[in-house]
């Protein structure tokens, strides 16, 4: 029995049940976005730039209409023109002519990849054809592929209108943004740190991975409404972005969520939803638009490059006295990178007295960015983590130890905002201290073990819930939250948990955007923590009305009755005490069916921490690295369902471990992607990675009923560090490059064999 | 338009007859026109695996196989996989493992671990990860699947099937097995 | 009187102060009298008469969902700073 | 209730126009998804074998060489289903044996009529299901059928059911005591009203009236066969696609039948191809359900409409038996009713409501009501449109119509002065309520149908009354506000006839939107509270006072967040027409579009959410309708041609008028399809002959005028918008009207439906024999 925050036991939170969308799933029955076909349904694909940097001078596609079978072309010019400035979508701020402008090119082509033209036809093969016989007469312009060739004064301008507030109103930029964050003083604080260590550190675009192609299908009525079928990790962004996009009511389309093969935040914002309902529109079929695995990685939103400058200076005994963190991100093609995410989390689980961080979100000739799992932070903390490692070892201090000496806790001040409340970081890095594997004795040559930690905010935003009493006892469960990782699950456990149910009594139902209230996107590791409040105090509205009920039957006043483990008692003789299935079938008698509703803006989000211990040996031949052991523990606040919050810190470390290894995006110097395959944007594979053992911390967040903090995405954020620190004490080498690929660290173990070899000869001579 | 061409396969223990293009890939033939949606489309080169299915005993990408191909030969999906009334050892092995999250790369996976113990009844871990390592998932990290994998080996060779549900009839695996014996009788 | 930290983006409307008083029963009133001492602030931080989306408001430690009518209280310490979401990608500014 | 905000009685803003109903797109495009229209991979087709005899034991059903049939995936005979203890439950207005019923969907040892499933197969396809039929061998022992009441009631009747035992019923809710000595009977029920002195009353009387009626068993006639799609998890989750007017309902039936718990069970109401009462049951739902379990694979199932005609439920035929008294000046003194209802193979025909709404627009001190539930080997009958209440209808207002005739009064006129009113007892239950029935009379009498001449040979007019209780029951309703300002209602309750249009209609009124803001939804029985069935004409009236209140709920959450926003108290927050306003200063009116926009820096998205018990049935609504028809009579063949048909309806508040005259055009249409030429025609071996719609004549639009129709509002005071149901009463009055038209038209008085042209004819030689031979006696 898991101990809860407020001292009484939980029956069903805590335990493991299969999910209730299991059988589908392994039967093959589930449906995801691709799997839906309806009658008459057109196959829609899309005309992709060849070039990075190019104006579209003319579009000609009359010789593509014509081919038999097709049935419409469209182009940026079948889209409304939206004015260009920063506008409110539901929570989030976006410019909606950069949103559409990424959906169709609009006279101007930014990356290898990005739309011109789509086509809509019988068969996806006539479709594929009629791609070919559309003329697209590109002017190329030189590409800018990197932050510092952008950020030189005389680049080459991607967005003639784009401009920042240092540079003032009429000079153009290719730098959207910049932040800053200062306290204390720097200078002042590295004149009294006895080590300062100051390194460069350049980490390559990668993408989220997930293994299910975008998708969506179409449905444009003759009077105006819409329905959407796709994938996405939020419905109701995919209708309030899309009716923007088509300059439609945002009340006229409905968004049906299908189930999700995977996001990680990659499918938080829309590329083929509205082009499926205007090529519908034109057609008057459903039509259905799926990105190949090539569209994906030339043409989605992976998450920023960047460059990152670091210094940071500690005292002997291991205190850190200052940090100075330049950082520049690729936005892509159009503002909107999150170097904002990574400049506050940097040194987020640190308590540093003087602190300046410079900011600056870059365009270049990249697919623009999207989330991915705690976006920004993983590059970030590949630069702090490794040099606090460093430092560490100067001072000859154990990494957990000087990680719990300068550790962030109650009452330390953030990077910017208000001081933590209660934080579990610090037993993060003690559960790691203690763990077996850090104890275990590593031996062996060119064997290393590597120590980071992570921070991530999580978010709390908005979300509806109903939980409706049938006839017969059981309860379903109706939310709008998607669920890719188990979620329905937790949402079933938590209202058996409230109704003294058994899990396999209620039914979790994720439905479409016209059948539950308002409900923002799964993301941000929020939906255990928004979602499951909802859910709870739906189900708590669902015992206050049967307490009504139950003390109708025994003519007492409602307050005298109570519920506790699944009984309704009060006190007086003749009280027969009731469980749910007996008061639910006198429903009807007693006034009629029973639903609970909740709707909440989530308050009082708390902060998620990991620190992850990884033991690597390094082929001094080819320099390839192998995993042999990881661990990683973390702060879950609460862990509802124990198997799927493993399953997220197990699926955060794989995707940062493969980050920390092999995978890049590759450009050429025209600005063309050349690995668009899974061949060779290589991917960890189960051959890769040993068991991933987790150690679960539990920390109850002040605040929410069931003290539940986020667990999908800090997992993600320390492993490059820890696989870097880990390099280095195999073999003493500092990569400060990501991916560390095998020609990398063997270019390093060389040069630092040579540079060894020349001091010997220097000493020798 | 290419001409279509009748194809006759056995699926999933039934005689089956489709049309189909000459450039249309088995994934595609499965998807679309036979219905069975359960092989997922993931890369379209062979890299995923979500579309793994088992072609007279051997797991391969249908991706990378012809509708054509199918003539004459023994096709088992993950659909063919549960009996009517019972999940597969290795389905419910899945289920009590949590070793799915999204699940768009299960079928595939089942498939794949479905051809190892048909081939190796008692896999060491080394032999699951080596089987599975065509079958790529973004969410889990691999942990759980091999366990579950494991514990459906173990569960298969000490003889218990997990408690069915009720119901008769030979599952579909099993007459699959019954066509191939045939066959090689043949 | 509230406390205010102010952003380090803000502190040239604030001649370099990164703590200044101002007094408001709610966040709408705390930025008029800011505006009052240092012209300027309010348009850096209001939107169509609520405070701009990229903007988020912490007031003793619990980020305020209600914008500009977020209860101010007589002592409490009010942050402004970039609002984030892990799901979304849009910084500040 | 509060009173509707800005509009006193009558002046409503959207209630009462004719906006176009929502889900109309994907009708006329053909896009809608009805039942039969659902297709899942890997589906399998169902096929049902039924006994070719009306009355036999089932010795041995053999199934082996149908079992090993290439492309047989599963077989089932009632072997497959549980022994489940019986239990009542509320089907539609009717009452029923779940263990009858689920005899009725699969026989055991016994069928009962032409018909009875007897055996289902499930096959890769659907000609595969029907050559597997053919393999299944099943060894009958004949029994003599009883096909009529008559026949039934009989002492030394063949008897049906050998441990059914007759029930007396005292009223409404008496769950009823053993009658008569206990030996096996065809009689399942009698129940009895009785009110005043009847002797007394008939003494009093100048006239008495006293007459014997008979009507035929007639089908519902909708024109979607019956279809259920079900998909059998091995972890014993259902799901169940089909049309059907009473979701929950399939749910809680096929939960008892397979003895299974409800929760395991979600059905998912498609669009339904008319109902009229039939498909508030199960016949095919349970069958799925097995034969998917047996085959792992989804099974779908759907009727032909011989399978329809044959085998679902058709409403009781009837044999009625009426005395009125009443005085010279037209005051009815006492009126004696004695009624038959043939329930089919099993009990529960429409004998209790039938005898609750006899006489129901009249005030008559001494009463007395008898009706009997009588089982014959024919189909288990089902609701059909206010069940029970056309067959006595058309008995006493054909009667009426002859004591009006004796007493040399105008029938309308007779009407008026008998006609029940405010404080009037019901036949079986409390006084009337205010009601709007003789409003139907006067305006009928005031119409220009009824003012016009009517001249020309055997030409004449008829009139008639009718009554229906309608029901309340279960609703629950969810109205989600969204950021732009637009709404959903979301609801249980399937929609036949326009009813979305309605629910959005009364969310559009409260919130003060335009229709076009509301998007009505109908879903699953997993997304929404308990809902009854679609019957008892409850929606507009039950589900819509569900909608009413949710949107108040909403919008009470609505103000609480313009309170905030103005920082002020909700109380002060006022909301007109569309815009929320409050005194003082800095509170600018806010539109509920600027609101909803605000809701998330208000504390979070708004749903408003209702659940209601509207009465038990009865206690609600009481429609009145008041039709009259203009005939002439084809004397050589005795066929009746309808020249004008006009309708007076109290619908209480029309919500949407164009689908109110809708349910009264329908109704009027049906009734005179039973006045004229729908029958079932079974041979003396018990079969069904006229199993296909050419020999069951339903009205085409050349056999019908334009149906006039009078709106009467009489507003329901029990409710917040004075709703009353409209769906069933106009289907009362049309038989009787007809048969006085054609006895003003040829002198002829019709005491049996359907008036089919042999009949007249038989009638009219009859009567010109008489006066032949009277002329001959006259002569000699």
């Amino acid at each position: 029995m898991a101990a809860s925050p407020n001292g009484h036991d939980y029956r069903v939170i805590g335990t493991r049940p299969v999910r209730h969308d299991g059988i589908e799933k392994v039967t093959g029955q589930a449906k995801y976005g691709a799997d839906y076909n309806f009658p008459g349904m057109l196959y829609g694909k899309i005309l992709r730039s060849p070039y990075a940097h190019a104006i579209i001078k003319s579009i000609k596609v009359d010789k593509a209409a014509a081919l038999p079978g097709v049935k419409a072309v469209i182009t940026a010019n079948d889209l409304p023109a939206l004015p260009d400035k920063m506008e409110q979508a539901g929570e989030m701020a976006l410019n909606m002519s950069h949103l559409s402008a990424n959906i169709m090119a609009r006279d101007k082509v930014l990356y290898d990849g990005h739309a011109v033209a789509a086509v809509a036809a019988t068969s996806p093969h006539i479709a594929e054809e009629a791609l070919r016989l559309i003329e697209v007469d590109y002017e190329v312009l030189p590409p800018v592929m990197s932050v510092e060739e952008a950020m030189k004064p005389d680049a080459p301008i991607l967005l003639p209108g784009l401009r920042n507030k240092e540079e003032g109103p009429d000079k153009p930029t290719n730098v959207a943004t910049h932040l800053q964050f200062k306290r204390g003083d720097v200078n002042e604080g590295f004149k009294q740190a006895d080590y300062v260590v100051e390194r460069e550190f350049k980490t390559a675009m990668v993408h989220q991975g997930y293994i299910e192609p975008h998708n969506a299908v179409g449905i444009y009525n003759p009077d105006g409404h819409a329905t959407i079928y796709c994938s996405t990790q939020g419905s109701f962004v995919v209708r309030s972005l899309s009716a923007a996009v088509l300059g439609m009511p945002e009340g006229n389309i409905k968004v049906v969520p299908a189930e999700i093969g995977g996001g990680f935040g990659g499918k938080t914002t829309i590329y083929l939803e509205p082009l499926s309902v205007l090529l519908s529109k034109k057609t008057g079929h459903p039509v259905k638009l799926t990105m190949s695995r090539a569209e994906v990685l030339r043409a989605t939103g992976p998450t920023s490059g960047s460059t990152i400058r670091c210094k940071m200076g500690c005292s002997k005994d291991g205190k850190l006295l200052a940090a100075q963190i330049w950082m520049a991100y690729e936005a892509g093609a159009f503002p909107g990178s999150p170097v904002g995410a990574g400049a506050m989390t940097i040194v987020a689980p640190y308590n540093i007295p003087n602190l300046l961080i410079d900011a600056y979100d870059v365009v270049v000739n990249r697919p623009k960015t999207a989330a991915y799992r705690a976006p920004g932070a993983s590059n970030a903390a590949m630069a702090s983590e490794t040099i606090i490692d460093e430092l560490a070892e100067k001072c000859g201090i154990d990494p957990c130890d000087f990680r719990i000496m300068n550790g962030a806790r109650e009452g330390t001040p953030q990077t910017a905002g208000p001081p933590y409340r209660r934080i579990g970081y610090i037993e993060t890095v003690e559960a790691i201290k203690n763990s077996p594997h850090y104890k275990s004795k590593l031996e062996g040559p060119n064997r290393g073990r590597g120590v980071a930690s992570g921070f991530w905010f999580n978010v709390g935003l908005q979300s509806s819930a109903i939980v409706n009493i049938h006839t017969d006892g059981t309860a379903s469960v109706v939310i709008g939250s998607v669920d890719i990782g188990g979620t329905r699950a937790a949402q079933a456990m938590i209202a058996a948990e409230v109704l003294g149910l058994d899990v396999n009594d209620v039914r979790p139902l994720v439905t479409d955007t016209d059948s539950i209230g308002h409900t923002d996107v799964t993301g941000g590791s929020r939906t255990a923590f928004a979602t499951g409040w909802a859910v709870y105090e739906a189900a708590q509205d669902v015992v206050r009305q049967l307490k009504e009920r139950a003390a109708k039957l025994w003519e007492k006043k409602p307050e005298e009755v109570s519920f506790a483990n699944g009984l309704f008692t009060a006190q007086g003789d003749g009280i027969k005490p009731m469980t749910i299935k007996e008061l639910a079938g006198r429903l009807a008698r007693t006034g009629g069916p029973i639903s609970g509703r909740a709707t909440v803006n989530a308050r009082g989000v708390g902060p998620a921490f990991a620190t992850t211990v990884i033991d690597v040996e390094v082929d001094p031949d080819t320099g390839k690295v192998q995993i042999l052991r990881a661990t990683v523990a973390q702060d879950v606040g609460k862990a509802i369902h124990p198997s799927y919050v493993e399953g997220q810190m197990q699926g955060g470390t794989a995707q940062g471990i493969g980050w920390a290894l092999n995978e890049e995006y590759f450009y050429d110097e025209r600005g063309i992607l050349r690995n668009t395959g899974l061949l060779d944007y290589r991917m960890p594979t189960c051959l890769d990675l040993p068991m991933i053992e987790t150690c679960i911390v539990e920390v109850p967040t002040p605040g929410h009923p069931l003290g539940i903090r986020g667990v999908g995405e800090v997992s993600i954020v320390p492993p490059p560090a820890a696989v870097a620190n880990a390099i280095a004490h195999a073999v003493g080498v500092r990569m400060t490059e990501l991916p560390m690929s095998p020609p990398r660290v063997l270019k390093a173990l060389l040069s630092k064999r040579t540079r060894a070899e020349a001091q010997a000869a220097a000493a020798g001579s | 338009m290419a001409k279509k061409v009748v194809v006759e396969a056995n699926i999933n223990g039934e005689p089956i007859e489709f049309l189909c293009e000459p450039r249309q890939s088995l994934l595609e033939v499965l998807r679309d026109v036979l219905e069975l949606t359960g092989s997922k489309e993931g890369c379209l080169t062979g890299d995923c695996g979500a579309c793994t299915v088992i072609v007279n005993g051997r797991p391969l990408c249908s991706c990378l196989m012809l509708g054509v191909e199918a003539q004459g030969k023994t096709i088992q999906t993950v659909e063919g996989l549960a009996a009517p009334d019972r999940l597969h050892v290795l389905q419910q092995k899945f289920l009590e493992h949590a070793s799915l999250q999204c699940g768009i790369c299960t079928p595939g996976f089942l498939m794949s671990a479905k051809a190892l113990l048909d081939r190796n009844p008692k896999p060491t871990e080394a032999e699951i990860r080596y089987a599975l390592a065509g079958n790529l998932c973004r969410c889990t990290g691999y942990d759980k699947i091999v366990r579950a994998v494991a514990d459906a080996a173990q569960t298969l060779a000490s003889g218990q099937q997990p408690a069915g549900h009720l119901g008769s009839g030979p599952s579909a695996t099993e007459q699959t097995e019954r066509f191939l014996q045939e066959q090689e009788v043949k | 009187m509230a406390t205010v930290i102010i952003p380090a983006q803000l502190r040239k409307l604030t001649g370099g102060k990164d703590r200044v008083k101002a007094k408001g029963r709610n966040v709408r009133q705390l930025i008029e009298d800011l505006d009052r001492q240092f012209p300027g602030f309010s348009e850096q931080l209001l939107q169509d008469g609520d405070v701009k989306p990229s903007i988020a408001v912490s007031i003793d430690g619990e980020m305020g969902t209600g914008g500009v009518l977020e209860p101010v209280g007589e002592d409490s310490e009010v942050f402004f700073l970039p609002a984030l979401g892990g799901g979304r990608e849009n910084p500040g500014g | 209730m509060a009173h509707l905000n800005g509009s006193s009685d009558g002046n409503f803003r959207v209630i009462g126009t004719r906006p176009i109903r929502h889900d109309g797109v994907e009708k006329v495009t053909g896009q809608a998804l009805y039942g039969a229209d659902y297709s899942m991979p890997g589906m399998l087709y169902g096929k049902v074998l039924r006994s070719p005899h009306a009355h036999a034991k089932i010795k041995s059903i053999r199934i082996d060489k149908a079992l090993k049939h290439p492309g047989v995936h599963a077989v089932i005979t009632g072997a497959d289903f549980p022994e489940v203890k019986g239990v009542m439950a509320q089907v539609g207005e009717l009452v029923v044996n779940t263990h009858y019923l689920s005899l009725n969907v699969m026989a055991r040892d016994k069928v009962l009529y032409d018909g009875h499933p007897v055996a289902a197969v499930a096959a890769t396809s659907k000609h595969i299901a029907e050559e597997a039929l053919e393999l299944i061998e099943v060894d009958y022992e004949l029994l003599p059928p009883v096909m009529t009441a008559e026949e039934a009631m009989k002492p030394d009747a063949p008897i049906l059911l050998p441990e059914l035992r007759s029930r007396f019923i005292a009223h409404r809710t008496d769950p009823g005591s053993p009658e008569g000595p206990d030996r096996p009977t065809n009689v399942a029920a009698h129940i009895q009203f009785q009110r005043g002195d009847l002797e007394a009353g008939f003494k009093s009387a100048d006239f008495i009236v006293e007459r014997e009626y008979r009507t035929a068993t007639v089908h519902q006639g909708y024109i979607e066969p019956q279809n259920a799609l079900a998909i059998y998890n091995p972890d014993g989750h259902i799901t169940i696609y089909c049309s059907t007017q009473g979701s929950f309902n399939v749910r809680t039936l096929t939960a008892s039948i397979l003895g299974l718990s409800e929760g395991m069970i979600r059905v998912v109401p498609a669009e339904i191809g008319g109902g009229f009462g039939g498909k508030t049951t199960v016949y095919l739902e349970p069958l799925a359900v097995l034969l998917s379990k047996k085959s792992g694979r989804p099974v779908k199932l759907t009727m032909t409409r011989s399978e329809v005609l044959r085998a679902t439920g058709p409403t009781s035929g009837t044999k009625i038996r009426v005395k009125l008294g009443a005085t010279r000046q037209g005051k009815i003194t006492a009126a004696e009713v004695w009624m038959a209802y043939e329930a089919g193979a099993f009990p529960g025909s429409p004998f209790a409501p039938g005898a609750m709404t006899t006489l129901g627009p009249y005030h008559i001190e001494n009463l007395k009501i008898d009706s009997f539930d009588v089982v014959v080997n024919r189909p288990k009958v089902a609701a059909y449109r206010a069940p029970g209440s056309p067959a006595s209808a058309f008995a006493c207002e054909t009667a009426l119509d002859e004591v009006a005739e004796k007493c040399g009064i105008d029938p309308l006129e007779l009407r008026l002065r008998n006609a029940s009113h405010e404080g009037t007892p019901q036949p079986a239950g409390p006084p009337f309520k205010k009601i709007g029935y003789i409003e139907t009379v006067e305006a009928i009498k005031n119409s220009d149908h009824y003012r016009s001449e009517l001249i020309g040979k055997n030409r004449g007019r008829g009139v008639a009354s009718g009554f229906w209780f309608n029901g309340g029951l279960q609703s629950s309703a969810t109205v989600n506000v969204h950021t732009d300002g637009t709404i959903s209602v979301v609801t249980g309750s399937v929609d036949i006839g326009g009813t979305r249009a309605a629910m959005a209609m009364i969310a559009a009124e409260v919130l003060g939107l335009n229709v076009t803001d509301v998007r009505p939804i109908v879903t699953d029985t997993d997304a929404i509270g308990h809902t009854d069935v679609t019957g008892g004409s409850r929606i507009a009236l039950a589900t819509g006072l569900a909608v009413y209140d949710a949107a108040h709920d909403a919008l009470r959450q609505l103000k609480q967040r313009a309170a905030k926003l103005w920082e002020k108290q909700p109380e002060e927050v006022q909301f007109k027409n569309g815009v929320f306003t409050a005194s003082g200063e800095n509170a600018a009116p806010l539109t509920l579009k600027e609101l909803a926009s605000r809701l998330a820096r208000t504390g979070g998205p708004v749903t408003g959410r209702a659940t209601v018990n509207a009465g038990a049935v009865g206690a609600v609504g009481n429609a009145f309708a008041t039709v009259c028809v203009d005939v002439e009579v084809d004397p050589e063949t005795g066929k009746v041609q309808i020249l004008r048909a006009t309708i007076a309806q109290d619908a209480g508040r029309a919500i949407h008028p164009s689908y109110v005259e809708g349910q009264m055009q329908g109704g009027l249409a049906q009734g005179l399809g039973w006045a004229l030429s729908e029958e079932y025609v079974y041979d003396e071996r018990g079969v069904l002959r006229n199993t296909s719609l050419l020999d069951y004549r339903m009205p085409t639009c050349l056999d019908l005028p334009p149906i006039e129709t009078i709106v009467v509002e009489v507003p329901n005071p029990s409710h917040p918008l004075g709703v009353r149901g409209v769906g069933e009463v106009s289907i009362v009055p049309p038989m009787a009207a007809v048969a006085n038209a054609i006895y003003r038209a040829v002198g002829v008085r019709m005491r049996e439906l359907p008036m089919s042209p042999p009949r007249l004819l038989k009638e009219l030689m009859r009567k010109q024999g008489t006066s032949v031979e009277q002329q001959a006696a006259a002569a000699d």
